[in-house]
């Protein structure tokens, strides 16, 4: 994991600058996948909409995220989404929250899971895309659904 | 970029006054309160009429003031040092961490602990404190001021129920202390916390007030100073400096809470503007057909429907304005703020605080510059936000 | 009156320097480190830049260090949060009351305690904490330097046997810290307190290193500052202040231990002149063939037979010169010091030690002064004194 | 008990004055009385010594004290002397603890005991007079007497 270095309010200078222009903000109308996810303990919530090629290449080719959270979970979701625009939907999934935390150069430890629930978010959308497909799923997608479902009957109060 | 603080609740400067009187202990009457030798008895001089300065300000014998390293020292003491094995403890749901946490270390040694509800604006009722009473009920704790909401505690009223039942009453009157008037004596008070540094004294100074006749077991043994209840060398600089400070609070406290309640008054009108915003806290911040205030009028809670806390403090604090979301030391925690939580906040509104909390520096123009910044924070952040309404 | 200070074992002048780097973190720079924005960030940022430098200098991690109010709340904290019913403490005759304090407050909450004896000069020999070790052995606190005779104990003798031997091994560094090298790995310590008003830093502020891997059931429970292990609104004036104090004392450390080398030895050449006076304590202040010093060269303790201490102090501070007799937290008490009696002083004797205790500010001039007024003022006690010799 | 008022170094200001320039300092060379008591605790030691006038009057001519101790005993001492210097053994022995601490001012609490031992010096040098003259000894003298004798025993070590 990459180590955090430079830090104000506790975050990298990355974050700060990710956080005040977060990227690819908003709804997309009509979907292809949809991802809704949230933290059971600090209750943070990111809804994430994906609008994927008709060329059977699957690429993103636009995806928006809303995000209620902390520094961490907005430009956690908001790095992602300008990793995984235009990748096709393979090469997504094979983006960690690693490559998330290294891209915002660190995260403080208490904020690891928000990277997490990014990467969450996106493969929750994609399980939502091959559900409407009635494409096969892959286990690891059906587990973080599984996972998902659970946390938001338990966050369900929250709101 | 001018820099505003509005975290009065969090601490303060030090008062340029405060420091000046500060300043002769570090340097030429810099002695040991405990030597024989005139550096030293100057030392203890100072300390001594510290002592009966602050005493005199709350009603107290000078003999009844200690003096700690702080707000959260003077808590534990208090706790630990009056209850044993066996004992109950009645507190509330919306204590300080050094209360609270400390009431949850001594559940495992063995100590019962109540711990009471609070209503809507974060206000006990006394008849519940009298209800919890037991016949082992020892001590009952119960903050003056509450530090995130600004609810202002019937204390008096608790403090008589307590010496009927022949219970210990302790208040943690960090927040109050210079703020409200406080007298131990008529108020029934039998111990009480405050901490310098909220008063604009400086950090690491506090002192716990002990009604005459009350043993407490002492938190640190050593060279037996303040009378053999709190050994270490006394921070003298750091005394005066609480002394200087109070006496400067006392002697304004009616000028200085009038100037906050107007300036509160405009910041609340102005914050409420914002669509879907609320107060946390009681709307009523002064004494109104013979009842007493409820709410200190420099701490103001608000909560913006769909926003995370953290996210909005860091925009203010990038666009100068130093505010805080839920208590400073649970900042860097997950837990949305057990005082938001208690008054029956939802998880995610408790998330979405924003405390205000104005001080002896903050003018109209303050005010007026965050009333102007804040809509379109929140508007920006609802924006990004999947819980906003609307859009 | 020219006033001569030398009572630097009880506590010193804040250095103008440590003064000029505390103020900013009254009035600025005064944020609470535990809040978000940017006042909070800069307190944050002093606290753990002081919090590596003091790290720094004893060879130990930024995060093994927590600070404290005092020395006092060190020893109190290392000896409380690693003690419980049925562990073995081992320590020593001479420790400072907030070591032998707590170890007596200990003793009947279920801690069985060895005293160790020291020789006649205050030194402990390491082979008896050796034998001394129990299966139940948990902990052995042995001070660094002593507060009363300087005796500078084996400390790092000490750290091999309790590594070897699977104990922890606390040091109340307080009198030695930034006077002499300190390296907590090479010297296997565990534990160490320290506090600044002893190195020219405010009062009120001391620390505690834990090594990595010790977990210490907290003093203070509260806010979780300290990360977790010592709640309470961090003084972050004051250490600063702590920190600067250790970078001036490590810097000009060799420098000034051969200034206060010279002037020991002319103060004790001269005192020791006066009929029927001694010296409690090591005569060796430094290095000699391979062997390490067996006393610090600022605490100078001296014995006149026939005359009590108090009057002599008394005496001495009438003419502008503070000193000390005993410790100065025992200055109230009747007692004799428990240091001079363990090394086996009489009880007249013990009432009669003068400690004169060097620092920063002394000159030749001023141990001149004292070699002048002295041999006076103790001949005038005698004369009154129905113990003193011939007459 | 007179209550303390001005303090430097926690004593009255007539302590200090006394401190300073006690009075009746000495021995007397083949005394008619002589007294040495002893704190236990804080180990301070005073030798009292008396001449009685012979005109059957019991007058104390002269009086002279020497003192091991702190302010408190060095003050209480020389004051006492002061005060019963030149009264009759009688009067003498009706000075009290409280008269000494009067005079002076005021005495810290934890120094009452110094005034104590000021006034069984004088008790122990007259009782030691009385022995000599071969006198009924008072009952209260006797118990004086018994009292600094274990005490003296119990402090020997200490000197
Ligand atoms: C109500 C209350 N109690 C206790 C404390 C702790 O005081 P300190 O920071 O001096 O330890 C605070 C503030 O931090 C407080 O607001
Ligand atoms: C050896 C030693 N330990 C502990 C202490 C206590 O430190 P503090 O006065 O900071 O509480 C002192 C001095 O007072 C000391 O000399
Ligand atoms: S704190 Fe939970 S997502 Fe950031
Ligand atoms: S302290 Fe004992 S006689 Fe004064």
């Amino acid at each position: 994991m990459a180590k955090q270095k430079q830090t104000t309010y506790g975050y990298s200078r990355k974050v700060l600058e990710v956080f005040r222009h977060p990227k690819n903000i908003g709804e997309i109308k009509n979907p292809d996948g949809f991802g809704l996810v949230g933290n059971p303990r600090c209750g943070d919530t990111m809804s994430m909409y994906l609008k994927i090629s008709k060329d059977g290449e699957d690429r993103i080719e636009d995806i928006k995220i809303k995000t209620f959270g902390c520094l961490g979970a907005i430009s956690s979701s908001s790095i992602l989404t300008e990793m995984v625009k235009g990748k096709t939907i393979g090469d997504a999934l094979r983006v960690t929250k690693d490559d998330v935390i290294k891209k915002l150069g660190g995260l403080p430890p208490i904020k690891v899971h928000c990277s997490v629930l990014s990467v969450d978010a996106l493969k929750e959308a994609i399980y939502d895309y091959y559900k409407r497909k009635g494409r096969k799923i892959p286990k690891d997608l059906e587990e973080v659904h599984k996972h998902n479902l659970q946390v938001r009957e338990s966050i369900e109060h929250m709101h | 970029m001018k820099r505003i603080y509005m975290d009065h609740a969090a601490t303060t400067p030090v008062d340029a006054r405060v420091a000046a009187a500060m300043k002769p202990f570090l340097s030429q009457r810099f002695g040991n309160a405990s030597s024989l030798h005139t550096f030293g008895q100057e030392a203890k001089e100072a300390l001594e009429e510290s002592r009966a300065a602050v005493a005199r300000a709350i009603g107290a014998a000078p003999d009844e003031i200690i003096f700690t390293s702080g707000g959260t020292e003077s808590d534990n003491m208090a706790l630990k040092g009056s209850l044993k094995r066996g004992d109950h403890l009645i507190t509330s749901a919306i204590e300080h961490h050094a209360v609270l946490h400390t009431a949850q270390y001594l559940e495992p040694q063995g100590v019962q602990v109540t711990y009471l509800p609070v209503d809507r604006f974060g206000l006990i009722d006394p008849a519940d404190v009298e209800a919890a009473i037991k016949p082992n009920t020892k001590l009952v704790s119960i903050m003056h001021v509450n530090n995130e909401i600004g609810a202002i505690e019937p204390v008096a009223e608790i403090g008589v129920i307590c010496r009927r039942r022949g219970v210990l009453f302790h208040t943690d009157a960090v927040q109050g202390f210079g703020k409200l008037p406080i007298d131990v004596r008529k108020m029934n008070i039998d111990m009480l916390s405050a901490s310098a540094h909220k008063l604009c004294g400086p950090k690491g100074v506090g002192l716990l007030y002990i009604r005459n006749g009350i043993k407490l077991a002492p938190l640190m043994h050593g060279g037996g100073h303040e009378r053999g209840r709190r050994s270490g060398t006394e921070n003298v600089a750091g005394i005066v400096g609480f002394a200087k400070a109070m006496e400067l609070a006392v002697k304004d406290m009616k000028k200085e809470n009038a100037g906050m309640k107007t300036l509160s008054e405009k910041l609340v009108k102005r914050v409420l503007a914002i669509p879907d915003s609320h107060l946390n806290g009681h709307p009523q911040t002064s004494r109104l057909r013979g009842r007493p205030a409820k709410r200190l009028a420099c701490i103001n809670n608000f909560r913006f429907a769909g926003i995370e806390g953290e996210s909005l403090v860091i925009h203010l604090d990038m666009q100068g304005v130093a505010a805080s979301t839920g208590s400073a030391c649970s900042s860097r925690s997950l837990e949305p703020s057990h005082v938001l939580t208690a008054i029956g906040l939802k998880h995610a509104d408790a998330h979405g605080s924003l405390r205000l909390s104005l001080g002896r520096g903050n003018t109209a123009a303050d005010v007026d510059y965050v009333a102007k910044v804040l809509p379109g924070i929140v508007e920006n952040l609802r924006r990004i936000s999947p819980l906003a309404k609307g859009k």
